[in-house]
């Protein structure tokens, strides 16, 4: 039963990684092609940062942030929740 | 786990680990790094610091963290809402990219280090 | 060919394997966090350019690697933080309540 | 001026989420913790009200904002045009109902509880509201990890399986979802949905099969089209009634709103239809199926989520107007039935104390809910006057090419007249004589009453009046999705029609009879059903991928 589920779950994800990459052949490209990236880029200045990385996470996708922060939250006290839960 | 070298490392490192984390945060906008990972390092000091002197002596700053948990939210919220209550859009562009990377980086070191110490401090009931 | 794309790709499968097979339920936690380094390695190596300078616009930056999966990144690893917290505080009731960490001895009496 | 209005929608849980956070270590007498609950109430119920306030609106044209003022496809944008505006409407009544049906037991979670489902309801709109693939995955996050940590509130003895497997079964759908936004993004460069759609038709097949398969992946997890439903049954029926309700009436249809939203970007792949029509058939089959050997009432209601998910898969996979129509009609209807048959289970439990249905016998002791359990157990099946007859002639209209498809509804009709009227025989007529005296139940509480009412109101008035609402919303919804406007005049309240679920309800009641009779049997065949644990789940699901991104690899 156990080797049966090895070779099944071996087989299975060899035969989706075989699909995959006979499908779909990945390589990096030679400059930045991206438009909403080169949007932000270029906008950079009007935030106030030069890391890209913190202009997107604070200023142009807060809202994604927003919604990291939310999770946090509810994690926090979910786990508070569980841990104290009685029998 | 409370071995003097352990506790004689902490003592040694945790000042510069939390300059460190400080200094993550307070150039986030300019340079490598941001408030989730200045967030990060200041709450691994934390954990360092619960590992080497076990929970009794931080015990008492949790109820603390807790707050500082959610008043994170809040803030980050209370910001948003003056932008949208004085007609702008809101989280719109103030240069407040810096305020909020201290209030993320507050909110994921307490955060963390919440998590960290209810998992550890796992008082299961008697059965 | 070897790039962080394809290796992100395989990450997540060689992550699936270890969930299919592992009977214990923090092996399972952990074969999920492999699967999500997968990802992340995978997001990662998206942006990427060849010859790319990390994305601090300052004078001489010509060439930058793309920021965008970068900065979603850093909302993944919080996503998943969480996950990985709230799983183990479940497995660890699961512990407590079945006193096994075996998902096939997890056995209860349906009504 | 600007539209803000989108934004208060999902703020307003959240601030309301941190208040009653941050008054939680203040409360300390009893009267004081009542409070939450009530902040809670106030800010479900003022997302209904902008919402029947932004009606007219809505129906001429879309509302957009763009969170921080930045150009169109690049900013996070929320949208609520007419398609989301069903969805976010239905999701606010469902939700609040929900919360004002759970108000009174909730009083030992002191306060926790508000404070969860204030975020899970942020989460949904969240979903509703985005139209960046990115922040859809955010707040689905957001929606799905309080939905964990509700499930373990429910019932003590079986809930941290369900929620730990719900858990990792959820945790691979996100990853199968964010390796498919990469996917997009590398060979697009945008997130934006509406961008998106003008973009993916040009890409290659091939990119395009693989780019389905993983958005597929996750979205059949996340709506639970078998062999991908394995997490659902036990989540479902183990969380507390109110969750239950809102986790098969929104969270699951989650799932295909994300999937029309994306699948309305162009893939130009054959085969979608069979690969849908088939995996539709066998989720309304085998939900009923399973259901009929069931005796646990929880259990039962969430196969049934399983099968009528099938029912509206099926209607959204023929792609046509009417189908699509029927299917976006039948995500309303069913959520409003089966939020409604939910909460009416939570009030039978919490007068009898328990899940299993031979053990009720509650007679005619609590009308209201004998009542509103009968108008849903109408609306369900498909009687003329109900919700559910309306969009399910729809459906049967839009797969008229397809004889063997109709044909296996009609029987999944049958099962679904039985499950019920088995649930109505063994719960209220038969009554339970212990030691000669009749058992004596009261009426729930009337919290609990008032949102069994409206809900039971909506499920006639969507019934009886299904052209208000095609079309007003359902239409250009519609429209939105298969591009061009087309026009649907379908046939209500035929006579034949009429006459043919009769006939139907006469062979369900007859098949009840066969498996009253044969119960002893039922119930051997129901406990040699066993559950596959958790490795095999996920095995089974890789399997189902593997051959589906097979299938459309040989076909193209």
């Amino acid at each position: 039963m156990n080797l049966l589920t090895y070779l099944l779950a071996a087989g299975i994800l060899t035969v989706f990684g075989f699909i995959f990459f006979s499908t779909k052949h990945l390589s990096y490209p030679m400059v930045l092609t991206s438009e909403m990236s080169l949007f932000y880029l270029e906008h950079l200045s009007q935030t106030g940062a030069i890391n890209a990385v913190s202009a997107i996470l604070l200023d142009f996708r807060a809202y994604d942030t927003l919604g990291e922060i939310l999770v946090l939250f509810a994690t926090i006290s979910g786990v508070m929740l569980i841990a104290r839960r009685e029998e | 786990m409370t071995s003097t070298i352990v506790r004689t490392t902490t003592r040694v490192m945790l000042p510069f680990i939390i300059v460190f984390g400080i200094y993550v945060i307070a150039y986030g906008h300019i340079s490598p790094g941001g408030g989730f990972q200045g967030g990060m390092i200041l709450a691994g000091a934390a954990i360092l610091l619960i590992l080497s002197y076990g929970f009794d002596k931080p015990a008492r700053f949790m109820s603390h963290l807790q707050s500082l948990e959610s008043g994170g939210v809040l803030l980050f919220i209370f910001i948003g809402s003056i932008t949208l209550l004085l007609w702008l859009p809101y989280l719109a562009d103030l240069g407040i990219i810096p305020i909020l990377n201290i209030i993320v980086a507050v909110k994921v070191f307490a955060g963390v280090t919440l998590i960290y110490v209810f998992i550890a401090r796992w008082e299961l009931p008697h059965d | 060919m070897i790039n962080g794309m394809n290796i992100g790709i395989i990450m997540f499968l060689v992550g699936l394997f270890g969930m299919m097979t592992n009977k214990n339920i923090i092996k399972i936690i952990m074969s999920l966090t492999v699967a999500e380094n997968g990802v992340l390695v995978f997001f990662i190596s998206l942006g990427y350019v060849i010859g790319g300078q990390s994305p601090i616009i300052t004078g001489d930056v010509t060439n930058p690697v793309d920021p965008l999966p970068q900065a979603m990144m850093i909302t993944m690893i919080v996503i998943n933080l969480c996950l990985t917290a709230l799983a183990l505080t479940i497995a660890a009731w699961i512990y407590h309540k079945y006193h096994t960490l075996n998902v096939e001895d997890i056995i209860d009496d349906r009504l | 001026m600007i539209d803000y209005e989108p934004v208060l929608i999902v703020i307003t849980p959240v601030i309301a989420a941190s208040i009653i956070s941050f008054l939680l270590p203040f409360l300390k007498t009893e009267k004081l913790q009542e409070i939450p609950k009530y902040i809670a109430l106030t800010a479900l119920a003022l997302p209904l009200f902008y919402l029947i306030y932004l009606a007219p609106q809505i129906s001429s044209s879309a509302l957009e904002y763009r969170m921080g003022g930045w150009t169109a496809p690049y900013a996070i944008n929320l949208v609520i045009d007419s398609f989301s505006y069903i969805f976010l409407l239905t999701a606010s009544l469902i939700t609040t109902l929900a919360f004002v049906f759970s108000m009174r037991d909730e009083k030992k979670s002191k306060g926790k509880f508000s404070f969860f489902f204030l975020l899970m309801v942020a989460g949904i709109y969240g979903v509703f509201l985005s139209g960046d693939l990115f922040n859809i995955y955010v707040f689905f996050e957001l929606c799905v990890i309080t939905s964990y940590i509700l499930v373990t509130l429910g019932d003590q003895t079986r809930s941290l399986k369900a929620a730990f497997t719900y858990l990792i079964l959820g945790s691979i759908a996100s990853l199968f979802f964010l390796i498919g936004i990469g996917l997009l993004y590398l060979n697009t460069g945008a997130l934006n949905i509406a961008h998106l759609s003008s973009l993916v038709s040009r890409l290659d097949t091939t990119v395009q099969i693989v780019v389905f398969i993983f958005l597929f992946g996750a979205v059949a997890v996340k709506a639970a089209i078998p062999p991908f439903h394995t997490w659902l049954v036990d989540a479902h029926s183990t969380a507390p009634s109110s969750v239950s309700a809102v986790l098969s009436g929104i969270t699951v249809k989650i799932g295909l709103y994300i999937f029309l939203r994306v699948f309305s970007l162009g893939f130009g792949l054959q085969g979608i239809t069979n690969l849908l029509l088939v995996l539709g058939v066998c989720a309304a089959l085998g939900g009923v199926l399973f259901a009929i050997f069931e005796y646990d009432i929880k259990r039962l209601l969430a196969y049934h989520t399983i099968s009528q998910m099938g029912f509206i898969v099926v209607g959204l996979g023929t792609f046509t107007a009417i189908g699509v129509a029927g299917g976006i009609y039948h995500i309303v209807n069913h959520a409003v039935f089966k939020g409604l048959l939910f909460l009416c289970a939570g009030s039978i439990i919490y007068r009898t104390g328990t899940k299993d249905i031979r053990k009720h016998g509650i007679g005619t002791t609590m009308p209201i809910t004998l009542l509103t359990y009968l108008i849903a157990a109408f609306a369900i099946s498909g009687i003329t006057p109900f919700s559910g007859s309306v969009s399910k002639s729809m459906i049967e209209a839009s797969i008229s090419n397809y004889r063997l498809v109709g044909f296996l509804l009609t029987v999944t009709c049958i099962g679904t007249v039985t499950t019920f009227s088995k649930i109505l025989y063994y719960s209220f007529i038969k009554t339970l004589k212990k030691d000669g005296v009749k058992q004596r139940f009261q009426e729930v509480p009337f919290g609990m009453q008032l949102s069994m009412t409206i809900l039971a109101f909506f499920c006639i008035v969507l019934g009886v009046l299904p052209h208000l609402w095609l079309d007003t919303v359902i239409v250009p919804a519609t429209s939105s999705i298969t591009g061009g406007y087309s026009q649907i005049s379908p046939q209500f309240f035929e006579p034949l029609g009429i006459v043919k679920e009769w006939i139907l309800v006469g062979l369900g009641i007859l098949f009840l009879l066969v498996v009253i009779k044969q119960r002893e049997n039922v119930d051997k065949i129901r406990r040699k059903i066993k559950e596959l644990h958790l490795n095999l789940k996920i095995v089974l699901m890789m399997g189902a991928l593997t051959v589906i991104f097979l299938f459309f690899r040989v076909l193209h």
